[in-house]
């Protein structure tokens, strides 16, 4: 399997570049000369940097795996890498597309390999029900992706993105694109769980954890991020659907990072941790801030990555999610520590981190869009990311309390990509920037000279003191004790305690789903069973009464019988006098 | 044609009265004897209808006939019950409207008819009625001969008792 | 030669009433196979002359459709005779003298009516059609039931030909003769007494064809009469009373048509709905036949109604599938009774499993009754609903289709209990010779003729065509 | 004066009816239908003698033969009957229906 | 091989071997399995052929085959194929081939059992290349009624108690039990194909043409006046068939109720011989009548995809589940059929193929799971994936097809019926359309989860440790089907190179065409 992979990693990265290539063979044909949709492959900077991501964090998954699920029985292993391979040729057929459809086809089996893969442990009712969830949330977004490409394929006639694009430049999109895009815009929004569909996300954390990392974090969930990038000339025709996919995206991200805190378990942090920074990544893209969207997706990617198998490592070693039941870590798992403490930082946009790149890059876009609410809630963002992942830093490793058990450092199949991620999480820019020999921007094809936005001078100071706030309050609260979590809470109202439900959100969901659709389930099937059936039951019930009933005319008295001559006699007659 | 409308009314009221005998009195004996009044009543008609020839055939067969086989089986029947043959009448209301309801229909109908000036009157002659029976209707005489066999070897099949 | 069937039955006739007197015909088997071997002889006969032609100044008639129809009736006798041999001990046996020579007496006054076109004539047979009939359904005498249901026929009988003899004696009134001829030329005057008159014969005939509200002696009748004899009282005999309506009103009273197709539409259409929804709740294998062969009336009925030549040659093909397919489903119940002692429905649990070929056979037939296709009954009700259509009766056709299911309803109910249910006994039901030979004639003429229609449906074109 | 006749013959016919629909005896039940008959031949001869042709005469001729047979089969029926059940009303021969 | 008439020998093979297996004897199990293996290898492999070899440049009807059977009236056995029949004709055999394999286990009288499938089958391939009406009215007849048999001997009970003010007639007419829905089923298709058959003489006759022969008949004109109730009856009728809300009430009992291979061949093929009846009878020769009626035919199609979906995930029944899942993708095929364009005809030819091998594939799973399990009961199974994971995934891989995840045959369909539907008159059809693939999402993976997902709950003999996978012949009828499923899904030209030219001539005679 893990050759496989390696295989069409080499053949994805082979194919990348900078100058665009297009390869389509029909697909769906039909009469006349052009078929009606293609497949084919799509390669661009754009979809090289982001096949590079995910075949270099799915290479890494899977040998984290190999020691990660050492334990599982050998079917459910094969299961599991089956699962992961085809999840990786759906990544990358989705990342290829050259078209809405096939974007659209590889976005619904990346969708069916996360289901699959959060029900992993298909036994447990938790995973089971986690996994139909995430089916259910993405599937109502994908169904306003399917019916904006139908409605744009019917007001154009094409799903091919270079046909659509060349309409953009020449200004030539029909009247109704806003809907068409806002429509589209559905998908992104289950796909990379921005507000109100991203409810799935943390209870996905039921699957394996290296899973969590490779789909739920570092690639699938920034689909819907590199759908918008993808389309981003239509979106540009759309102006409004960028300022609502900013406003939404910024309310996503500081709503889910007040969810993070709230959380005990490590990995729906880490959750509600991506869900937060793919609202950034959206808020980005929706202040027109392509290049530095992208590269806050590609950079999450590998601190993300790093985050989650770190914390696989963590969970690996002490067999339970319960961060108050973890514990001075770092003793037992120093190097397990020092990467994690590193994708924190990274997370937390601390210079010089990369995340503080794409971070900064984001805010000064943001900034420059004019969006000042959203920029408010972003900033308020970056200091509750630097206080909910030190929490989670110093509950885990530091603290008070040590961890039961003998928790001891991951194997080095393991440990291996962790290092590697590490890596790319310190000095993923620069790397990259070595590597292309050019900026993100340039690589994007924004033009020569193109950078990232950077904002006013102010914002660096602003926003590394934001994060470094965040830490030292962390440092107060949760290592030294000085400030008591309780006051903590206490000082915060009720706040805590509706975050702790996730403001209610997932109920409501449940009110819809049992007193909406299954309720309405079970009237039609009443009304199915007892009404539109009844109606047939009771005719056929009629008739064989009345045979029943025809039958006591035959009395087997003669004289009755007579009656019957006469009667019928006296009938033709009437009729004849009718007749006239 | 006084005369015969007088002698048609004459015997109208017994043929009606005889036949309403027959069909409501008690007794079976009473029934079958206002049958016979009738059928010789119609036998009447018959002669003043100038067919002679049928009038005789109808008290001979008929009156005599059938009336004897009736009372034949009467008594036979009446022997094997060992009781008197009442009998009585039910649902005479319907009876009377439905009977009442054809009769008004018929009847109707006669009246309605558009009829061409009367005909001059025909008289039967046993000769007009032989020859007929021999050359135009030979074979539905044939037919009627096997008729009466064959009605006879029923009835004498259904009648006789089993060994 | 034009009289030569009917001399040839009468001869049997006779032939058996000698045999009788020689003291053989007591004894069933030679009487029997006597009459057979002579109605097999006189339906080849029926095949290989070609006579054609008027006899009596036309008030005898041989034409296509008379020979059409007796074929008809010689082929049902053939096969209740046939049948009637594998009956076991009963009174059958020791008195075959009466019990054929009255099927034959019966036998030739069907033969006379189809050709008849004079009304006494037509009277007279009629009479010697339905007389016989009488005796021969109380011909088992010791059976109550069986005697009851002979006095219920007689009365109801009685009184239709009474009706029929005062229709009759309106139409020769007001037509000033009894030739049929003649009555056409008297219809075109449309005096309302000669309507009713033949209205009266219609009300008449309709008793003997059994439609509603005529047929109220069937299913007793039917139950209770020897199941031989029912086989083909519930075909010959509404064959010849459907040759009644085709002469007289068909024939020769065209030309208020509408009145007549109106007449039968009604008819038919109260025909079908009443035998259907009476069959349903039936629980004796007999009267369910019964009921669902009033229902068939009603579909036949439907010919006349469509009134034209396609109409009639429908009707006509109808008979014949009917024929088939009512006499093997009687002669199935009779093989099934004198096992079981009784016919009712539930005798016929698991009978797929005790006896295969005689289930097969049953189902044949009945989805030969049900319309189904591949066996006759298809053709038959499709030519029927076809001439009805053709005559613009849309409703009427809907109504016949939609009452078609629920008359497939009962019979599946027949097919459950062969095929679903399990039997109570595992033992096959053995099938004597005679009734073995009925039902793989009807069988293999119900198949043949489900998959090869052409023949017979130009045949009975043929027979028709003449009528318009 | 025809018509005079034909309605004295349909009058017949009716009380003919009414007794085949109300008799409760057999035997009643067929005198009833002697009448009718009857009616029928008065039906017949009238018409033939206010020249219909002689058909009328051989066919009242023929009823009338017709009629004899069908009292004889009839009577023999009700004479089975009276064999087996002891009983000739007609109400209670019943063992058939539904 | 161009003298060869294939038509008339993948008709006739089934019903050669029902006969041979009549003939066989009850006592040789095995033979008759294997003459009926034969006779379904032999019409899958002339189906291929024929498949395979239709001419796809040319989009008439090829193959053709003439008997003549009743001269008089003008009815002739004419044989032929276009691309949407043939597709059909494929289907069928796919089916029947995977039924045969899925009723290897019917152990009570399976000599009658095969010989009634196998007549069955001819009676569908009948319909499927009959050109003219009448013969393929006849076949109908014989598609229908075996079925009474199957269902009445070896069909299975559910268990529904009646309640409410209509109890008395349920009561009446035994709803739930198998007899029932037998009758039901076989009474309700006989009820349709009365308004069928008046359809037809009213085609014969007011045509003028005097034939029904399809080719004749498209060449007659209709007035519209005609048209349009002939459309009417023909529509009811067929559609009963092919279970149009409201009068798809026989196909949840029906297929409920039925033995596994039969409910595969009947929800896989016999409902779309109704919408094939649909197209191309009634859409074919009452072009206008087509046109006027489409709003309500289209109208009637989402209802039945939304209501079904609902219906669906009230059952708790799994065999009622699936039947109802049916009737919402029925509603699919009768939409793409409505919407008169290109992409919804060819949308509903592939839905009715992919709908076909997916609801076949599903009833042979939910028969595998009745038989090991002995109940059809969701609430009384639960993590059965992992006693039987083959079935599991087979299950999961047909829900996905019928969810139109891509990738899958069903996705295909749904996709072009979506665009179809868009490009119609009545655009809104998209919306409930669509919603009912969500509704299909949630009901259909609500029921993967409870059965085969979760912990074993404990079964009638302790926790369900007798519950074995798929065994022998019943993995190569579930392999086969879940490989087309997948194999069609991803290369959708396979259908569409046959039937887009018939589909294109179709829309052309109704005049649609831009």
């Amino acid at each position: 399997m893990g050759f496989w992979l390696l295989g069409v990693q080499a053949q994805a990265q082979g194919g990348g570049g900078v100058r665009e290539v297009t390869v389509t063979l029909p697909w769906l044909i039909q009469a006349g000369p052009a078929p009606l949709a293609t497949v084919g492959v799509l390669v661009d900077a754009l979809s090289a940097a982001m096949a590079a991501l995910v075949t270099l964090v799915a290479t890494l998954v899977q040998l984290y795996s190999l020691g990660y699920l050492a334990d599982e029985a050998p079917p459910a292993l094969g299961r599991y890498y089956f699962y992961q391979s085809l999840f990786a040729f759906a990544m990358l057929g989705l990342v290829f597309a050259p078209n809405f459809l096939q974007l659209f086809v590889f976005w619904e089996l990346v969708g069916l390999c996360s289901y699959l893969l959060i029900g992993y442990y298909y036994q447990r009712p938790a995973a089971a029900r986690a996994a139909v969830k995430a089916f259910w949330v993405t599937k109502l977004g994908d169904v306003g992706f399917l019916v904006g490409i139908v409605l744009l394929w019917g007001a154009t006639g094409t799903f091919e993105f270079g046909t659509l694009f060349r309409a953009a430049a020449a200004g030539t999109l029909p009247a109704n694109l806003a809907l068409c895009m806002t429509l589209i815009y559905l998908g992104a929004v289950g796909k990379s769980a921005q507000f109100p569909l991203h409810v799935w996300l943390p209870d996905a954390m039921e699957g394996p954890t290296p899973v969590s990392a490779l789909i739920h974090a570092a690639t699938m969930v920034t689909a819907g991020v590199f759908l918008v990038a993808r389309a981003y000339p239509l979106f540009l025709a759309a102006p409004g659907v960028l300022v609502l996919i900013a406003y939404v995206g910024a309310f996503t991200a500081l709503l889910a990072a007040t969810l993070a805190l709230g959380q005990n378990d490590i990995k729906r942090v880490l959750a509600y941790s991506t869900v937060s920074q793919l609202g950034y990544m959206m808020t980005a893209l929706g202040a027109g801030a392509l290049a530095a969207g992208v590269l806050h997706l590609l950079l999450h990617g590998f601190f993300k990555a790093l985050l989650f198998l770190a914390a696989g490592a963590v969970i690996h070693a002490v067999h339970t999610n319960d961060m108050w039941t973890m514990g001075r870590l770092a003793r037992a798992m120093p190097k397990t520590t020092i990467v994690f403490v590193v994708g924190t930082l990274a997370l937390a946009g601390v210079p010089p981190f990369s995340g503080f790149v794409s971070k900064e890059a984001i805010l000064g876009g943001v900034w420059e869009a004019g969006l000042r609410g959203p920029f408010v809630l972003l900033s308020v963002t970056v200091f509750l990311t630097a206080l909910y992942m030190f929490r989670a830093v110093f509950v885990t490793f530091f603290g008070a309390r040590a961890a039961e058990g003998h928790p001891h450092e991951p194997p080095g199949v393991m440990m291996g990509p962790l290092w590697l991620l590490a890596v790319l999480s310190v000095a993923g820019t620069a790397l990259g920037g070595a590597a292309l020999g050019q900026t993100f921007p340039e690589f994007l094809g924004q033009g020569r000279g193109a950078t990232l936005p950077h904002g006013p001078g102010w914002l660096t100071p602003f926003s590394v003191g934001l994060a470094l706030a965040g830490l030292l309050l962390a440092w107060l609260v949760y290592q030294r004790g000085t400030i008591p979590a309780a006051a903590l809470t206490r000082a915060l109202g009720p706040l805590p305690a509706w975050a702790a439900q996730g403001y209610g959100i997932d109920a409501l969901y449940l009110a819809i789903y049992r007193g909406g659709v299954l309720a309405l389930g079970r009237l039609i099937g009443w009304i199915d069973r007892y009404l539109v059936d009844g109606v047939v039951n009771v005719f056929s019930a009629w008739t064989l009464r009345a045979g029943a009933d025809l039958r006591q005319l035959q009395t087997g008295r003669a004289q009755d019988y007579l009656y019957g001559v006469t009667a019928g006699m006296l009938l033709v007659l009437v009729l004849w006098r009718l007749w006239a | 044609m006084t005369a015969e409308a007088l002698g048609l009314g004459g015997v109208a009221v017994l043929v009606l009265g005889a036949s309403l005998g027959v069909v409501l009195a008690r007794n079976l004996f009473h029934s079958v004897l206002w049958l016979a009044l009738a059928l010789v009543g119609t036998a009447a008609l018959f002669v003043l209808l100038h067919a002679e020839f049928l009038a005789a055939v109808q008290v001979l067969l008929y009156a005599g006939g059938v009336v004897t086989i009736v009372v034949f089986a009467i008594m036979l029947t009446e022997r094997l019950v060992g009781d008197t043959i009442r009998q009585t009448n039910r649902g005479i209301l319907a009876g009377a409207v439905v009977s009442a309801a054809v009769f008004l229909a018929v009847a109707g109908t006669i009246l309605r008819a558009p009829r061409a000036p009367a005909p001059a009157a025909t008289a039967l002659t046993t000769a007009t009625l032989g020859r007929a029976i021999l050359t135009e209707w030979v074979l539905a005489f044939e037919v009627l001969g096997i008729l009466l066999v064959a009605a006879l070897l029923g009835a004498l099949y259904l009648a006789r008792a089993e060994e | 030669m034009l009289l030569a069937l009917e001399l040839g039955v009468a001869a049997l006739a006779v032939l058996v009433f000698l045999l009788g007197l020689s003291g053989r015909g007591g004894r069933q088997r030679e009487t029997g196979l006597a009459v057979a071997v002579g109605l097999a002889g006189l339906y080849a006969l029926s095949l290989l002359i070609d006579a054609r032609g008027p006899l009596f100044d036309g008030a005898y008639i041989v034409d296509p459709l008379a020979v059409f129809l007796k074929q008809v009736f010689l082929l049902a006798t053939l096969l209740a005779v046939i049948g009637g041999l594998g009956r076991p001990d009963g009174v059958e046996r020791h008195r075959a003298l009466e019990y054929h020579l009255l099927m034959l007496t019966s036998l030739l006054g069907m033969m006379v009516l189809a050709s008849a076109r004079e009304l006494v004539l037509l009277f007279v047979a009629f009479e010697l059609m339905s007389i016989p009939l009488y005796v021969l359904a109380g011909f088992v005498k010791k059976d109550a039931r069986a005697v009851e249901a002979s006095l219920k026929f007689f009365l109801v009988g009685s009184l239709s030909t009474a009706l029929l003899a005062y229709g009759l004696s309106f139409v020769y009134g007001v037509a000033g003769s009894t030739r049929l001829d003649v009555v056409t030329r008297a219809v075109a005057e449309g005096d309302p007494l000669l309507i009713l008159g033949l209205l009266l014969v219609l009300g008449g005939v309709g008793f003997k064809i059994a439609a509603f509200p005529f047929h109220m002696w069937v299913p007793d009748t039917y139950e209770a009469a020897a199941t031989p004899f029912v086989a083909w009282l519930a075909v010959a005999p509404k064959a010849a009373g459907f040759a009644v309506l085709l002469r007289v009103f068909v024939e020769h009273a065209g030309p208020p048509g509408s009145l007549w197709a109106g007449t039968a539409a009604l008819l038919g259409a109260l025909t079908i709905v009443a035998g259907n929804l009476m069959a349903i709740p039936q629980t004796d294998a007999k009267r369910l036949l019964a009921y669902s062969g009033i229902a068939h009336i009603g579909y036949m009925l439907l010919g006349i109604a469509a009134f034209s030549a396609h109409g009639v040659a429908m009707l006509l093909f109808y008979l014949v599938a009917y024929l088939f397919s009512n006499m093997g489903a009687f002669m199935v119940v009779e093989v099934v009774t004198q096992t079981e002692g009784s016919s009712a429905l539930r005798t016929f649990r698991g009978l797929a499993q005790r006896s295969p070929a005689l289930a097969l056979a049953m189902l044949l037939f009945l989805l030969s009754l049900g319309g189904i296709p591949f066996v006759v009954g298809f053709w038959a009700k499709l030519y029927v609903l076809w001439a009805a259509a053709q005559a613009g009766l849309y409703g009427l056709v809907l109504l016949a289709a939609l009452l078609t299911v629920v008359a497939l309803f009962y019979y599946l109910l027949v097919a459950k209990q062969m095929y679903v249910d399990l039997p109570a006994r595992p033992t096959a039901v053995p099938v004597p010779p005679a009734l073995a030979l009925v039902l793989a004639v009807s069988a293999v003429a119900v198949v043949l003729l489900g998959l090869y229609p052409g023949p017979l449906v130009d045949l009975a074109l043929r027979a028709a065509a003449p009528l318009f | 004066m025809l018509s005079a006749y034909l309605l004295l013959a349909a009058a017949m016919f009716a009380v003919g009816l009414f007794g085949v629909l109300t008799r409760r005896n057999a035997v009643g039940i067929l005198l009833g239908l002697e009448l009718m008959l009857n009616a029928v031949n008065v039906n017949l001869v009238a018409f033939a003698h206010f020249g219909a042709g002689p058909a009328g005469w051989v066919l009242a001729l023929f009823t009338i033969a017709i009629t004899v047979t069908e009292v004889a089969v009839g009577l023999a029926i009700v004479i089975v009957i009276f064999r087996v059940r002891r009983t000739v009303d007609a109400d209670h021969l019943n063992l058939l229906r539904g | 091989m161009n003298g060869v008439p294939v038509l008339s020998l993948v008709t006739a093979t089934p019903f050669v071997a029902a006969c041979l297996i009549m003939l066989v004897g009850r006592t040789r199990p095995l033979a008759v399995r294997l003459i009926a293996v034969g006779a379904a290898t032999l019409t899958l492999g002339l189906s291929v052929y024929l498949y395979a070899g239709y001419d796809a440049t040319t989009a008439g009807f090829q193959f053709l085959e003439q008997y003549p059977l009743v001269r008089a009236l003008g009815i002739t056995v004419e044989l032929g194929v276009d691309g949407i029949s043939a597709l059909m004709v494929l289907l069928t055999a796919i089916i029947i081939f995977a039924g045969v394999f899925a009723s290897w286990t019917v152990r009570v009288r399976d000599q009658e059992f095969y010989a009634l499938l196998l007549t069955l089958v001819t009676g569908v391939f009948g319909v499927f290349v009959s050109l003219d009406l009448f013969v393929f009215f006849l076949f109908y007849e014989i598609a229908v009624l075996p079925m009474y048999l199957l269902i009445g001997i070896w069909g299975s009970t559910g268990e529904i108690r009646p309640q409410g003010i209509l109890a008395w007639a349920f009561r009446e007419t035994g709803v739930g039990s198998k007899e029932y829905a037998a009758m039901k089923l076989t009474l309700y298709l006989l009820f349709g194909s009365a308004f069928i058959l008046v359809g037809l003489f009213v085609l014969y006759f007011a045509g003028g043409a005097q034939s029904f022969s399809l080719v004749t008949l498209s060449e007659a004109s209709f007035t519209p006046a005609t048209q349009r109730w002939v459309f009417l009856a023909l529509y009811v009728g067929f559609g009963i068939l092919a279970g149009i809300w409201p009068l798809h009430t026989w196909s949840p009992d029906g297929h409920a109720s039925a033995p596994t291979a039969v409910s595969m061949l009947h929800a896989g093929v016999l409902m779309k011989l109704g919408a094939y009846g649909v197209v191309r009878v009634a859409m074919t020769l009452l072009p206008d009548a087509a046109q006027y009626w489409a709003p309500l035919v289209g109208t009637v199609a989402v209802i039945n995809v939304v209501y079904g979906a609902f219906s669906a995930m009230a059952q708790t029944d799994l065999k009622y589940v699936v039947a109802y899942s049916s009737v919402s993708h029925m509603g699919l095929v009768m939409l793409g059929a409505a919407t008169l364009t290109e992409a919804g005809l060819n949308g509903s030819v592939y839905q009715m193929f992919a709908h076909g091998i997916m609801t076949g594939l599903f009833f042979g799973l939910v028969g595998l799971i009745y038989e090991k399990s002995h109940t059809r009961e969701i609430n009384r199974m639960g993590g059965f994936g992992r006693r039987m994971p083959g079935v599991a995934a087979c299950f999961t891989l047909g829900a996905l097809s019928s969810l139109g995840l891509p990738g899958l045959a069903g996705f295909v369909a749904e996709i072009l019926t979506f665009l179809g539907a868009w490009q119609s008159s009545s655009r809104w059809w998209l919306f409930p359309a669509v919603l009912g693939t969500l509704l299909t999402a949630i009901y259909v993976l609500r029921v993967a989860k409870r059965i085969f997902w979760g912990p074993l709950v404990t079964g009638p003999h302790g926790a369900w440790a007798d519950l074995p996978d798929a065994q022998g012949p019943e993995w190569v009828a579930l392999v086969f089907l879940s490989a087309i499923l997948l194999v069609f899904g991803l290369v959708p030209g396979l259908v569409l190179s046959r039937v887009d030219p018939s589909v294109v001539t179709l829309l052309d005679r109704i005049g649609v065409l831009p």
